[in-house]
């Protein structure tokens, strides 16, 4: 085995050592108090903290305010078409499972237009870490309500206000076979948001966060019930999930104890629609992932090529009498 | 009582179509096209397949063609219920399927009648016909049988009435099963090949089975062969030379599946449509072997946004489909085309629009292939002509992919997707491949988009490589891969990717003359008529007619060279498989006839007055057919 | 200490630009472009509409334009954000937004710098500008404030500086939101306009909220209109004759909804894209109000098939989409096509390709709306020219959809859908809407697909028609819409649908000219360039050149005559935007030049050598460019 | 009120009384065994006791096997394209809710190409009955795995056995908010398949039925355990659901009290996927339609349309001074 002098070891330390910086890329373009910015500040500290190369990350998103995101990060980014983030990335983590993929994606582009593609990520359960900025309407396109928005949202397509009770990211989520992690966030309170970006990150798998985040441009006030009363938020706590320091315990009393790994009470926990619960829902590190069921460590050469290729031509091959001999 | 019933069938038959037997010698011919059809599932195919793999060890110039039901499991016999093979087989080297049938083996009249009355049989056509139906338990049958035997006959076919299951009931116990060894037995008789070739064949396709199965199968073949040489009163032999380098026999879609192979891509993203799903359906059974993966999306735009992904992250990657999902993925082609991503399309054509006929052949989706997605959207396409054509289209599909950073469109069509014909087996190179992922640091300074002011050209950087980070966008976007909001950016990045369109055709060679440069009349086509046109303008040239073809390999960008072509000729004609409006329809003229789709190109190129004619049979077009139009043409000219 | 600042600055001000006031009599105008802008939200917009409406009023021909930021909200003071409107106010008719701004009123320096760099003002154009920034307490904007007028007044400029938020701070508390009423007071002054009509405007916008919000903004427009008489050295009067007929003022996107309330259209679907969502917004607001519903879907496919569910089921039914959208929507079109269902489908074009400039003007989608969809798949292409023609172009477009059982494209662009331009008030008539949902027995042997042999035409069934059961069906269908696998009904029914074409085609007009019918250049365009090229055409023409125009509203069918149109002119051009090749390019010739869309269209069709020149700046085109191409274009005939 | 004579009151009934015959249409070109054939006879079955006028009903499905049914039905059809009938169909009804309208697709169909479809179908809760004829696999196209195939089938795609565990369409329905109908039904018990088609067409509001349906051709034996066991046929009963004759419960024993309007217990039933469930899953029948959410009872006359046109056009228009006058 190769060692590493001292320096070498210490020199290379200091190469991986990141400031906040290094992932800042240009001044995000979003409205003042958006909740993409506290987003953003812990993901960008998330990566510092962990390290991550920077050229060894890529951001995956699609259309929409939120999709900007990879836009504000010194990182690889990928910023798509409308709903197709998640294929995007699961074919970037598919080519290349030796790079850290986030997907960041908005309530309209992946629970309406991308539904299809949600669904079976969830099912592919690729090492992916996806965040859903769901701030209930669509806001890049000015304000048009979207699935998750609560029913009688007035918005400019549904100006007497919404038709259908919104849906629930988590609850459709948790019906999918094979899912593996499924978290809600809330955008203001940065430190369990930050935790639960920790916790997606590390897990391995698809961890699916649906970050419930404020479009003070369009639905200024819809979030202020909860914001404004810490008990309509319900801290889920569990030795297996997050705990949470005194001081936020004091803020926020509504704690449930939630082990991660019952479906049925994450489901349960999931539905209720007054009560916001924010952690970790469901965890199961044991579900497959799809990049490593179907990646080959065959090392892609020419001669395996060319070997693969002749094996195959063989089965087809008529010989020419005399060189069909020699083949015998 | 069965075996009285077939007795007398047996007689029956004799008395009315059959001839005394008696050994007569071969006759010589150059070439005959025979089709074996039956209810699917009654191996009719493997018949076919088996015949035509014979007569190309044979050293036989050959061609196959499937007959495929439009159903997975149509009612048995059912006159669109045809199911089997047609296999053209020649002296000299074929390149198409040809005109009618010659000789048919025909397990039931009704799939007979379907032949018949899609006009696929020449009228003096042989035809080898199970007599069992004749004795039928159920009269309904039996009167089907005699009407369809007595019309046939009437219409002055040769009907051989042959007892093929009884036959075969003496030697294994579900005849239906075994008919077609038994049919192929005949055909070896018939054709004067070897029949220890078709042994090989019983082992290839049976030798990991029990050895029984094997036995059983070459016993049935064998009473196959003796019985037409002591009953049939004609017997053909087609001089072939055997090549002296090795030919691969495949369809054009495992021809396609192999050039994956062989171009080193890695990832192929699908989503099963049919005609194109078996080039899938090979390659997932493959491409493993050489570290690659098919990934079956859960749709046409995941599966195209999946490979975008990844050819993105890494070696240009591949996605395969046919003309509904060809159209599903305009939006993201869209996206690759403006992030500048390679990435290699398929689009296996069948009838259209809509779902139209999902198991036909047609050339339709050439506009949108080149206009299918919204904005300026330029991107190579190109359409293999043989069999071979697939398989290396694959190789420089990929090559130009990578070096343009472009999409690259590769048309072919159902016609070739289920058609064998031989080709010289391809030997492996190294330069067939891309060179491994570039993982170096970028330069200081080098931009994501460092567009080259003539051609338009820019280094691709890869995830992974330290000092390129930025973020790819589908939006207008900047050298820096920053969002342009500004009108002159906007405009000279259209610019840029479309001259790369330009510094493609700047590579490409003028396409060649088939036929003299000079000539009354010059016929263009493309793609999977290749064959056809070329045989119809040998012929018409053997005739002392003035013809001559130009087949394009590229259809976007055009190649140099076709004006100087075409002015050798007094007229210019296109023949293509989709659809043009009929110059003798009422209410069809100059100011309202829409033109098939590559006459639209080169009239709107050239200036030249193109004429054009098109055929949407979902059938490849035949030479005859083309040689009659070509003939018309010439006409019009005096 | 503010105060203090102030007084400064007014000084200083004073000092650098502003001239000593003095009522001056007005100059008299044929036209003027006006723009105001500012960072969004501070209502620049509003004002310029206000603006327009005025001018509409006095009996003033007027265009208006929006100044859109691309992003919902940039940042304060940033080149990109500009936001507000321009305004071409004229004494006669007005058809398009013209060339370059005469005056602008900027409420930041930065905005002023972002339309500087566009290249969008005039030489000596005259420039108000909000003082406030050359006193502000961040050191930082005030130098940036200097920097940029210094340069503006260097580059020749007029710049008068004045101190709109002081002034509305002794009016208003919160001064940023008041001041583009103030603008409004100065700019009445400027163009002589009634103030009352400017205080209907007012009334008409705030009448329903507090009495003291309206007292408040018509203070500041009366203060705005007495600092102007005041302090400024110039005035100008544009004569108008007020027109004896109603006109309405809307943008295109209103005027398109409109179309859809008058075409007696039941029901939208949409998803969510700019520059068409406006339109739904509106029709959303308005539709119930007539018993119409916007349905709003998870996707473009889903829309676009929700569309046809009700299409099929009822009346002729709207979708209304952009780029990305539309090339999601053609597999669904293609169904249309194949079920000959009726459906009309709005793309309001937007900058291409991919997520391109979601909210810059192209015309790049028109290849794609003609041949989008995989397979032979006809269908009609309209594009208004004017804002009257977004509204007529949807009834027209529902009765052809309805009469031919057929897909009618409607093309218009985000110049079209955010300009405003008067026209005639339109009078409702019966004959606009379908006749009620036909529910009659259908007779005995009538099948539901009965093609007429020379015009393509069948008659609808529709469910809930005793007698009409039948299952429509995507797939090659013969006469009882029953799965067809059968070569000649395939074909057959391929030249039905494509008949239809032909026989819309019968039924249109030729295009007329503007201009002589005879004369050295014909200048070829279609959709929201009408105005700026027949401006252009009429400019010429003063000027003795012999140029005439002909714009197209159908791209497909073309309409009859336009080759005997043609013929008329000694060179022909068309004008668009969308991207073709620059002949200057040192790798682009004749083999390899990609022509501009309705270029590829014409040259193909009439084999004319037609050129094509064609801008992509997310901007209309200006009348004075269109001017200095053909101006080009008559030298090379030298 | 107006009083029909005995005899025009006994001629209606006489026309409305129809026949098996009058619901079918052509010969069925499915493989003989084929679980379609089953619905098929339901459906006909159902159609006949409704007494559906041929007419007034509606058949729409996408693309495969399970979307040639429109075709023998003798009633109007629409045969569309791959992964839309939901759609299509949400269309027909909106603009025609007199009409009835049916909905068979297939598990490619609705759970893979038309999932976001799918999830927002059942969202919009319109009130259509839908047949997910789920067998497992890709049909038309020749065998290719689905979403719903068992994790290890062996496809065309997966030569080597399918990757993922098979999405599970009961939990993913459960899981979106609005659902207002699910049951699951087998084609091999024609008795329940029938009342579940039943009482799915008597359900206002969306019926989702998924019928587990053989594919002789492509599986022979994959649903072999659970139609040689029925024990493995789990049996949902209760009086607010499907009660079951003694005959059935003879054979069937294993059967569950479940009441229907329990979501939990619903979504812990649906989760099972050793015991079959068969019968309802859940119903809740006031969750509003949206078509009734959404469809105006206006007359859509041209004076309605005229005086609409107008009231808006009056907004923009600007009035020649006199007119201005005399409108003023
Ligand atoms: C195919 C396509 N359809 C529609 C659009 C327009 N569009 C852009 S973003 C968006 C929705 C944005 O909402 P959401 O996903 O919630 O993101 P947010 O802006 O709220 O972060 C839409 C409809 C598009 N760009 N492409
Ligand atoms: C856009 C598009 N993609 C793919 C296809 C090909 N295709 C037809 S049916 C089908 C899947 C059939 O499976 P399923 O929906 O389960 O129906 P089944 O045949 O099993 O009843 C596919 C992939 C198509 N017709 N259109
Ligand atoms: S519109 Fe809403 S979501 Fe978009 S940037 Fe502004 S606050 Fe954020
Ligand atoms: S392939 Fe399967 S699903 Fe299709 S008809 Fe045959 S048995 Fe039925
Ligand atoms: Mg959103
Ligand atoms: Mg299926």
């Amino acid at each position: 085995m190769n060692m590493m002098s001292a320096t070498e070891c210490l020199l290379q330390m200091c190469e991986e050592n990141f400031e906040l910086e290094d992932y800042q890329s240009g001044v995000p373009r979003w409205c003042t108090g958006c909740g993409d910015n506290a987003i953003l500040a812990a993901v960008q500290r998330l990566c510092r903290d962990e390290g991550l190369r920077p050229e060894k990350t890529v951001f995956v998103s699609g259309i929409g305010c939120s999709s900007r995101f990879p836009h504000y990060m010194n990182t690889y980014g990928f910023h798509g078409i409308h709903g197709r983030a998640l294929p995007v990335a699961e074919g970037v983590k598919m080519a290349r499972p030796d790079l850290t993929v986030f997907v960041n994606t908005g309530d309209g582009d992946c629970c309406s237009i991308g539904a299809a593609h949600w669904i079976h990520a969830i099912r592919y359960n690729m090492n992916l870490t996806v965040f859903l900025h769901d701030n209930q309407i669509y806001g890049l396109t000015k304000k048009q309500a979207s699935p998750t928005s609560p029913i009688g949202t007035k918005s400019n397509t549904t100006p007497r206000g919404s038709y259908l009770e919104a849906l629930n990211p988590l609850t459709v989520t948790l019906g999918v076979q094979n899912v593996s992690f499924v978290a809600q966030a809330v955008d203001w309170i940065p430190e369990v948001l930050f935790d639960i970006v920790k916790a997606a990150y590390h897990h391995k798998g698809l961890s699916f966060v649906r970050i419930l985040q404020r479009c003070p441009e369009w639905l200024p006030k819809s979030l202020d019930p909860w914001m404004n009363d810490p008990n309509k938020v319900q801290l889920l706590n569990h030795e297996n999930g997050l705990q949470f320091s005194a001081g936020l315990s004091k803020v926020y009393k509504n704690q449930l104890q939630h082990d991660p790994s019952n479906m049925d009470r994450a489901r349960e926990i999931a539905s209720s629609t007054d009560l916001v619960p924010v952690g970790i829902l469901y965890r199961n590190p044991d579900v497959p992932c799809y990049e490593d069921l179907r990646h080959s460590d065959k090392l892609r050469t020419a001669e395996l090529t060319s070997a693969g290729l002749n094996a195959e031509l063989d089965k087809y091959t008529v010989w020419p009498q005399e060189m069909k001999e020699k083949v015998a | 009582m069965n075996e009285m019933t077939i007795q007398t069938s047996l007689k029956k038959a004799g008395s009315k179509g059959r001839v005394p037997a008696g050994k007569k010698p071969a006759v010589k011919l150059k070439e005959h096209i025979v089709e074996i059809i039956s209810d699917s599932g009654e191996g009719a195919q493997k018949c076919g397949q088996s015949l035509g793999a014979i007569a190309a060890q044979m050293g036989n110039g050959i061609w196959t063609t499937e007959i495929i039901p439009a159903e997975i499991r149509p009612p048995a016999r059912s006159v669109a219920g045809a199911s089997g093979n047609r296999i053209r087989i020649g002296s000299g080297y074929i390149t198409n399927g040809g005109d009618e049938t010659d000789l048919v083996v025909a397990f039931n009249e009704q799939v007979l009648l379907g032949r018949v009355r899609a006009k696929e049989l020449k009228p003096n056509c042989i035809i080898l016909l199970e007599s069992m139906w004749r004795t039928h338990t159920d009269p309904k049958i039996v009167a089907s049988y005699i009407e369809t035997y007595d019309r046939v006959v009437a219409a002055g076919y040769k009907v051989y009435e042959i007892p093929m299951e009884h036959e075969c009931r003496t030697i294994v116990a579900d005849a239906r099963r075994g008919k077609n060894m038994y049919a192929l037995g005949m055909l070896c008789y018939i054709y004067s090949l070897e029949l220890k070739l078709a042994v090989d064949q019983i082992l290839l396709a049976f030798g990991k089975k029990d050895k029984s199965v094997v036995d059983a199968n070459i016993k049935l073949l064998e009473a196959g062969h003796k019985w037409a040489e002591a009953n049939l009163d004609f017997c053909y032999s087609i001089p072939a030379t055997r090549s002296t380098e090795p030919q691969v026999v495949v369809n054009g879609n495992t021809a396609l599946a192999l050039g994956v192979l062989a171009s080193g891509m890695e990832i192929c993203a699908m989503y099963p449509i049919t005609p194109a799903t078996s080039a899938s359906h090979y390659l997932s059974e493959v491409f493993e072997k050489v570290g690659g993966m098919v990934h079956q999306a859960e749709d046409e735009i995941a599966a195209c946004a999946f490979a975008i992904g990844a050819s993105y992250a890494s070696k240009c990657t591949i996605t395969i489909t046919s003309g509904p999902g060809f159209s599903l993925k305009q939006e993201a082609i869209g996206l690759a085309v403006m992030g500048e991503i390679p990435l290699v399309v398929v689009n296996v054509m069948r009838g259209g629009p809509s779902t139209g006929q999902p198991t036909k052949m047609e050339q339709g989706d050439l506009m949108t292939a080149i206009f299918g997605s919204h904005g300026d959207a330029p991107k190579v396409v190109m359409a293999p002509g043989t069999i071979e054509e697939c398989f290396y289209s694959i190789i420089t599909a990929r090559r130009i992919a990578e070096t343009f950073n472009m999409v690259v469109v590769v048309l072919t069509d159902a016609g070739l997707a289920t058609s064998q014909q031989p080709f010289a087996r391809p030997k492996f190179s190294d330069t067939w491949m891309a060179p491994p992922v570039d993982q170096s640091p970028i330069p200081a300074g080098a931009k994501p988009y460092d567009w080259d002011e003539t051609t338009g050209l820019a280094r691709r950087f890869i995830p992974g490589q330290p000092g390129g980070m930025h973020t790819l966008t589908g939006l207008a976007h900047d050298r820096d891969s920053h969002v342009a909001y500004d009108a002159e950016i906007n405009e000279q990045t259209l610019r840029f990717r479309s001259l790369k369109l330009a510094a493609l055709q700047k590579t490409l060679k003028a396409p060649s003359v088939f036929g003299d440069s000079k000539g009354d009349l010059l016929v263009i086509g493309w793609g999977s008529t290749k064959g056809a046109i070329e045989e119809a303008v040998e012929t018409m040239r053997a005739e002392g007619k003035k013809v001559s073809s130009m087949h394009l390999q590229f259809l976007q960008p055009l190649p140099p060279g076709i004006k100087e072509i075409m002015q050798g000729f007094k007229k210019v004609m296109t023949i293509e498989s989709n659809w043009s409006d009929r110059p003798e329809d009422k209410i069809i003229d100059e100011t309202n006839r829409r033109y098939s789709s590559v006459a639209i190109l080169l009239r709107s190129r050239y200036l030249v007055d193109i004429d054009c004619w098109s055929e949407v049979k979902g059938q490849p077009i035949k030479p005859g057919t083309i040689r009659r139009v070509m003939m018309d043409q010439l006409k019009k000219q005096k």
